[in-house]
């Protein structure tokens, strides 16, 4: 059915905002002479009530089939005709609208006539493009009100909490026998008397006990295929050797013959193949390293309630969720080995492992001693693996290493008030409310500042450790021994990010962490609908921020729920089969993997998925034949636009 | 008894492979001669234009026209086929885009001609003589035709009801053409006729040899590289123009083990063969960063020439811009 | 209504037209023929990679894509300093082997050879192939239309395409021979073989035999004293595909031989105002204007030339055909324009039997089929024989082998001056009180058919629509007469 | 009103970016001339090729293709697709005899318009001097 195009064109005065400069008389007599044009009219305020009847009243007296607004930007009103046109009973993707506001009037204001006939040529064009669109209808997806939430950190917790609490299902999918993150394992959280676990346990005993939160401990997502709405994620358990018969007795750990170094304490100490992560692991069992277990079966012999279980095997499901919460978290730098002294010598350790020694229910019970002994001078060097310090360095700051240092060295001096302390610093970045206090009370503390601009170094001797440095105050050459070294290192985006990101289509920034749909608009979106990005897997945050992140991403899933389904602007990408190859190219063009290649008896045609288009159009400029299109954005409907740039073509 | 249809055959700016290739469908040519009257093919029949002149204005049924217009003569043969047909088709890729002659369209005649009679090597022209339009010769005026400043598809000159693509077409291809037109059951105006509605990759036996993206890190020449013959051409660096190109050739060049160069030209949603063919081979480059897509794309050294190799002069912009006047 | 003969064969070639000017008695003057179209090739492929030049080349005809193919090709091994490996030249010999045969075929039976096969003398509507078949017998029409077939869907299955070719490259071709087609070109092999086998006796029953056939070949009206020029390859046989250029003197003697690749010192071309047909002439001897003789550089090609310049055939079939030519009529070299004909037929055998030798090679599967190129291209030239003689491909690159220049010199310009000699002698013989008849045309035609030109190689031009047109202008310069011809001839290069 | 040459300009502009910094440029009552034609994309990485030169051929002296910074694209990374193409026709157009500074890709954020308004008195009077493209298109003189 082919309708003979009828087209009214109507031009806003915007007040004095666009008749100022320009002659909407002229322009309406001119469109009137415009092929396919059976009305032109203008009015004072095309958005305001009478202004927005005229056009519905046009539409039915002229027998309108098209209509083109001329006022301002569209992102003011292109709501507001389309449903005036829908009123009148034509489809509101029937409408287009020229922006002769921003784009003319204002910008020409200097040059009436000549904004008077570019003015006339964008409605050229746009009556050109009008003519050759099509109704659309809007495309809706039903919502699965479940939410998997993938890293079991502070901010996967507190995203899981939120929407457990507003009565959706979540799932909880942590790689680790435990959740908890790396903030249960953080000593004396700043501005507070707390340890990290003591400030998260109730947090994670609420996650564990929840009813709609089931937990997948030595999990992994190893699949995911569909879109927002409706995801079908595959989740791979591996075995723990471990059942709920378990009573912590711990009699298994102490006949284990097998001791590896805890990665919960950051290697500071040692745990045996079967262990608890630490004191407060939800689920609270003890769990069995399958890398370190040489299953020799001792631990059988004496678990009486008969909870391990060697032969456990691993196994995979099928997960529909609605949305998906990622908070897979960071990792701290991990210096290599010889930078500042790393690795050499077992005075230098890292930010990570002081939070341990300092923490009352760490390996040395919150006393500061390195093989049974205290320093007695401690150098923290700043800014390792952060702003470019050395070869391996990361190019941004971290942000929460200053104040997590600061805090401790004001936490040594309190235990240890003879300590000299020496903080060795690029930048101390004390931002916020709170954290330049610690900076004041450091300094009140006789904490030595030493600013650096070239890199300082560790000389690991006999006698003990030298820093040197030199100072960028005084401008001199300082060597500083000291008993320990401290280095405040960064935060980096976990190595198995790519592993994720091979699952789940998001982009990633060069510095490697995963990208959101806006840095500043859309901080916990991901640019495909349905994915949220929690915590620091977006980018360095602090506790407080992760949480507030997760809370975010929760405020947005249930949005998304509380609506029950999705709109999509149809503006998708969709394929003639007709005429479609199957060459495959305009795969590779979609950032979310909307597009596959389905077959069609023996031969191959593409296929878009509509509900992950994001209508970008890349893969209609790239579709070598045509079979491609984008609806609002075809090529015939843009060729027409262009074709009628100057008057011998388009008029 | 009814009258059969009348068919016309005639060629303008062509190599005669069009006319080879009619030919070529051999045997049922034979069945042709059953159904149709060839009124005019001046390769094969005796024939004088007036006859055709003396026609009634849509007499003929169809006319198929090879060649694309190089000199006036072949202006002034199509339009007098176009009053005298009913339908006119362009048979081949000169005529319906100009084919590869149409690449004249990057220089303008002058150069042409110059280089032909006063630069190559061979010529040995001490007098600068340049062939011309009139030359007296003992009081005679010896004429030659002269070249118009653009090769033109037909469809510029006259207005074409069907496409017939090839260089040249196949006998296949042909030969489903000629049943379209015999068929009463003809396709709207400007359809292409007798190939595929797809492009070449659907009848190509290495599409499914694809990955599931199709990304070009390294571009190769076809001297640069002996290809492994089992899998798609385009995905080992050679610029395979199949996903661009309509089908119905069989893949022929392709099961030679060479790539497509894209004689039976654009599909039908595509306005601009070498525009298009350029985006979707920029779209696919690998590469994020400025130099590394440089660099690509300097591996090609005449885009212009391999996007365009048959169909320049019906492309957008047809040719050559004129100089700037200073 | 009229009766429809397609005749795949009666080709009209070209814008041909021909300028009769009279003197004041109404006999000519001076005849020119005018070749009206130019295309460019050279020029166009400027800036293209030269890995492009066989296949944009070969639209300079779609009759004979293999020729401009090959030669193509071969400038490019020369450009890139790439020499192919042994299978690959085979393979490139046996298709080109293959098309010769199939050219030549259709020439003898379908465009020029009906001339003499059903007689200089029948009515000019019986010179066809149906005359052909009316005399000989059915049964010939279906062979030639079947051997056509054969050949032209060998080459298809060989070289990718038989009408504008894809396998060449520098260094190889693109595509191996299977086992399994190679025990098809066995038989067709046998096929090739006993159908020229074939044709031969053809022409001997039903030319030779016949005194005036032969007196005609024979006759002055026909004879032009010039020098020859083709390829013989190291024992001085014919070969098409590769060799080096012989020109002999018209009385035969060898006058100068030479590498292709320095055909610039041996070959000039002149250009005159009134045809874009350029006319190559034998540096060496220098342009003397249209006569012929010793003294002036005019030169001739095509398989006439062929075999006048070589000291043999190759192959034992074609040798005996060869010696009985020269032999009948009296020794090389041959000067008469319609020996083309039995020369062609000849060269068929040839073409057969090689293209039998080369399908029985075990070596033509081989799959080492290319050589990768590794020098810096800078310029290269490529000679082969083509159906209608001498055809040089010669093409200079930038350092990335991009087409700086390119120069074609092609068969059928060869043979422009000897063809304008011809037309100008049947208009001094025929043109009489300024009356132009029927017989004028014929004998125009049948020199044109022998030569089997083709001026859309020639000028690179497009063989036009228009038939021959003869124009006949008076003293005064005015045009008293027109007479329009379709030349069912033969240009067909 | 002078006969000056007044070029047109062609501006394929994506919607999130570079046509949100037309409007700010609007709102801020920046001046610039009044050479360009907006055309809409949701992002430039829609703009064929063929756009292009259909918009030269109908009367454009320059096109501005214009999207979101590098790394920026709302599509993840549709402009990077707009620089291949772009860069690729940028050399075409040289064979074609039009100017390559009468096509230009620019990346320009919402924030932009500062920046929008340097690009278009630039490219205006870059193309000013080039002069008109479209009569040196037209086929017969």
């Amino acid at each position: 059915m082919i309708q003979e195009p009828r087209v009214g064109v109507y031009i806003c005065h915007c007040g004095m905002n666009i008749a100022g400069t320009i002659n909407v008389r002229e322009v309406v007599e001119y469109c009137k002479r415009l092929p396919h044009v059976v009305d032109a009219n203008e009015y004072i305020f095309m958005c305001s009530a009478p202004g927005q009847n005229l056009i519905k009243d046009s539409v039915n007296r002229c027998n309108l089939n098209r209509v083109v607004v001329a006022a301002c930007s569209p992102t003011m009103h292109e709501a507001t005709f389309r449903s005036s046109i829908r009123e009148a009973g034509l489809n509101p993707y029937l409408l287009e609208m020229v922006n002769i506001r921003e784009h003319s009037a204002w910008v020409h204001s200097h040059e009436k006539r000549r904004a008077t006939e570019k003015t006339k040529d964008l409605l050229r064009m746009a009556v050109a493009k009008a003519v050759l669109l099509e109704p659309l209808e809007d495309l809706r997806v039903e919502v699965q009100p479940t939410a998997l939430v993938l890293g079991g950190g502070a901010a996967g917790i507190r995203a899981s909490l939120d929407l457990a609490e507003r009565g959706y299902k979540v799932r909880l999918i942590e790689k680790l026998p435990t959740i908890g993150g790396k903030a249960a394992r953080l000593g004396r959280v700043a501005h507070g008397d707390r340890t990290g676990i003591e400030l998260l346990k109730p947090l994670m005993d609420s996650a564990a006990s929840n009813q709609n939160i089931l937990l997948h401990v030595n999990s992994e997502l190893v699949g995911l295929d569909g879109s927002v709405g409706y995801f079908k994620a595959r989740v791979k358990r591996s075995p723990r050797f471990v059942n709920e018969r378990c009573t912590l007795c711990d009699k298994c750990v102490q006949v284990c013959p097998v001791e590896v170094p805890n990665e919960y304490e950051f290697g500071l100490s040692k745990r045996k193949a079967i262990y608890l992560p630490f004191s407060g692991a939800r689920p609270h069992l003890m769990a069995i390293d399958p890398a370190a277990c040489n299953k020799c079966g001792e631990c059988l012999k004496v678990c009486e309630p008969n909870a391990i279980e060697l032969d456990q095997q691993g196994e995979e499901a099928e997960v529909v969720a609605g949305a998906i919460v990622l908070a897979t978290g960071y990792e701290p730098y991990d210096p290599p080995p010889g930078e500042f002294g790393y690795k050499r010598s077992d005075k230098v350790l890292t930010l990570f492992q002081l939070e341990r020694l300092l923490d009352p229910a760490g390996p040395t019970k919150g006393e500061l001693k390195l093989n049974g002994s205290r320093p007695r001078s401690l150098a923290f060097i700043m800014c390792v693996g952060s702003l470019g310090t050395t070869a391996n360095a990361h190019p941004y700051c971290s942000r929460m290493c200053c104040a997590s240092s600061l805090k401790n060295m004001i936490r040594i001096k309190e235990l240890y008030p003879d300590t000299e302390i020496y903080a060795i610093y690029k930048h101390i970045r004390t931002y916020g409310r709170h954290d330049e206090k610690l900076y004041e009370q450091a300094s009140a503390n006789l904490v030595k500042f030493v600013i650096f601009e070239k890199t300082p170094s560790v000389a690991v001797t006999p006698d003990g450790l030298i820093v040197g440095v030199h100072d960028a105050t005084i401008q001199e050459d300082l060597a500083i021994p000291v008993d320990a070294v401290v280095l405040a290192v960064g935060m980096s985006p976990t190595k198995d990010l790519d592993k994720v990101r091979a699952v789940v289509k998001v982009g990633c920034s060069p510095e490697g962490f995963l990208r959101e749909a806006h840095p500043k608009l859309r901080p916990v979106e991901a640019p495909a609908d349905g994915i949220l990005l929690a915590g620091s897997v977006t980018s360095p945050k602090n506790m407080l921020e992760s949480m507030m992140a997760g809370s975010a991403s929760a405020a947005k899933v249930s949005a998304l729920f509380a609506n029950g389904e999705v709109h999509v602007e149809p503006i998708i990408a969709q394929v003639t089969e007709e005429f479609c190859s199957g060459c495959a190219i305009c795969i590779a063009m979609c950032p979310y993997g909307a597009i596959s290649r389905k077959k069609v008896g023996e031969k191959r045609v593409a296929e878009v998925d509509s509900a992950l288009c994001k209508a970008c159009g890349a893969c209609v400029a790239a579709c070598p034949s045509g079979a491609m299109q984008q609806s609002g954005f075809k090529d015939t409907q843009l060729m027409a636009q262009i074709a009628a740039i100057s008057e011998r073509r388009g008029g | 008894m009814m009258d059969k249809p009348k068919i016309a055959m005639y060629w303008c700016a062509s190599c005669g492979g069009c006319e080879e290739a009619t030919v070529d469908i051999a045997e049922r040519i034979l069945e042709l001669t059953n159904l149709v009257d060839i009124v005019f093919w001046p390769i094969a029949l005796d024939f004088k234009e007036e006859d055709v002149e003396n026609l009634p204005d849509g007499s003929i049924t169809a006319s198929l026209i090879n060649g694309g217009i190089r000199v006036t003569e072949n202006e002034r043969m199509v339009k007098l086929l176009r009053a005298k047909s009913k339908i006119v088709v362009a048979y081949g890729a000169c005529s319906a885009w100009g084919g590869i002659p149409g690449l004249a369209n990057l220089y303008n005649k002058e150069e042409l001609v110059s280089l032909a009679y006063h630069e190559v090597p061979s010529v040995d022209n001490p007098k600068n003589v340049t062939p011309q339009a009139t030359t007296v010769v003992d009081g005679v005026k010896l004429e030659l035709p002269e070249l118009l400043p653009r090769l033109l598809p037909i469809d510029r000159v006259i207005s074409v009801d069907y496409y017939v693509p090839g260089c040249p077409p196949t006998a296949d291809v042909t030969w489903k053409a000629i049943q379209t037109l015999l068929s009463g059951n003809l396709p709207p105006k400007g359809s292409v006729i007798g190939a595929s509605e797809k492009a070449l990759c659907d009848e190509c036996p290495l599409n499914e040899t694809k990955p599931d993206k199709v990304l070009l890190q390294d571009l190769k020449r076809p001297h640069q590289i002996i290809p492994d013959a089992t899998k798609c051409l385009l995905t080992q660096g050679l610029l395979c123009l199949g996903p661009a190109t309509r089908g119905g050739c069989g893949a022929l060049c392709v099961k030679a083990r060479m790539p497509c160069t894209g004689c039976f030209g654009p599909l039908d949603r595509v306005t601009d063969y070498g525009a298009k063919t350029a985006s979707f081979i920029a779209s696919i480059i690998d590469f994020q960063n400025q130099d590394a897509i440089e660099d690509l794309i300097d591996k090609l050294p005449d885009p212009v020439g391999t996007f365009y190799r048959y169909t320049l002069a019906s492309s957008i912009l047809g040719g050559k811009a004129r100089d700037r006047e200073s | 209504m009229k009766e429809v003969v397609i005749n795949p064969i009666t080709r009209l070639e070209g814008h041909g037209k021909i300028v009769v000017c009279l003197d004041d008695n109404g006999n000519c003057d001076r005849a020119y023929l005018q070749v009206p179209e130019l295309r460019g090739f050279e020029k166009f492929a400027e800036g293209r990679p030269a890995e492009d030049m066989p296949q944009i080349t070969s639209r300079i005809c779609g009759v004979c894509p293999m020729a401009h193919h090959m030669a193509s090709t071969k400038a490019l091994d020369d450009l890139f300093k790439v020499e192919p490996p042994l299978p690959a030249k085979k393979i490139r010999e046996l298709v080109y082997n293959i098309f010769m045969l199939e050219d030549h075929a259709v020439h003898v039976f379908i465009l020029g050879g009906p001339d003499f096969i059903v007689g200089p003398t029948a009515p000019r509507a019986e010179r066809n192939i149906l005359g052909v078949i009316a005399k000989v017998g059915r049964e010939v029409g279906l062979r030639v239309i079947d051997l056509r077939k054969t050949l032209r869907k060998t080459n298809e299955m060989l070289a990718g395409r038989t009408i504008h070719p894809v396998i060449g490259l520098p260094g190889g071709v693109s595509r191996p021979v299977s086992l399994e087609e190679a025990q098809e070109l066995k038989t067709i092999g046998e096929k090739a073989v006993d159908f020229s086998l074939f044709t031969l006796k053809v022409f001997k029953d039903f030319v030779l035999s016949k005194k005036e056939y032969v007196d005609l070949i024979t006759s002055d009206a026909y004879t032009h004293q010039t020098y020859y020029m083709g390829l013989v390859d190291d024992k001085g046989s014919v070969n098409f595909y590769d060799g080096k250029v012989r020109v002999v003197r018209p009385d035969g003697v060898e006058f100068e031989k030479f590498d292709g690749r320095d055909y610039l010192q041996h070959l000039s071309e002149h250009v005159e105002p009134w045809t874009y047909m350029k006319f190559p002439y034998l540096r060496n001897v220098g342009w003397k204007g249209f006569v012929d003789g010793e003294a002036s550089g005019i030169l001739s090609v095509a398989p006439l030339a062929r075999l006048n310049v070589s000291d043999q055939m190759a192959t034992p079939i074609a040798q005996k055909a060869y010696e009985e030519m020269f032999r009948i009529l009296g020794g090389k070299p041959v000067h008469h324009t319609l020996a083309n004909h039995w020369a062609r037929v000849i060269e068929m055998i040839y073409a057969a039997e090689r293209l039998r030798e080369l399908a029985n090679d075990p070596e033509i599967t081989d799959p080492n089929i290319r050589n990768l190129p590794i020098e810096i291209p800078r310029a290269g030239i490529g000679v082969v024989e083509a159906p209608r003689g001498t055809l040089i491909h010669h093409y200079e690159t930038d350092q990335r082998g991009v087409i700086r220049k390119a120069n074609l010199m092609v068969a059928t310009q060869h043979n422009s001056a000897r063809i304008a000699l011809s037309v100008d002698k049947a208009a001094r013989n025929y043109v009489k009180n300024g009356k132009i008849d029927d017989g004028m045309l014929n004998m125009v035609e049948m020199a044109f058919r022998a030569y089997d030109p083709c001026n859309a190689c020639g000028t690179h031009s497009l063989p036009g629509s228009m038939p021959l047109m003869v124009y006949v202008y008076n003293r005064n310069g005015e045009l008293v007469e027109t007479v329009s011809r379709n030349v069912p001839s033969t240009e067909r290069r | 009103m002078s006969d000056e040459f007044e070029p047109k300009i062609a501006l394929f502009a994506c919607n999130w970016c570079t046509y949100a910094a037309l409007d700010l440029a609007g709102t801020s009552r920046m001046k610039y001339p009044p050479s360009f034609r907006v055309i809409k994309v949701m992002c430039s990485g829609r703009v064929d090729p063929q756009f292009i030169l259909e918009a030269f051929k109908d009367g454009a002296d320059g096109v501005l293709v214009a999207g979101c910074h590098l790394g920026d694209c709302h599509y993840i990374e549709g402009n990077f697709k707009a620089l291949r193409r772009v860069t690729l026709l940028k050399r075409m157009l040289d064979r074609f005899g039009i100017e390559r500074e009468r096509l230009r890709l620019e990346w320009i954020s919402a924030s932009e318009a500062k920046k929008f308004v340097e690009v278009a008195k630039e490219m205006t009077e870059q193309i000013k001097a080039l002069g008109p493209l479209s009569p040196r298109l037209e086929v017969r003189a």
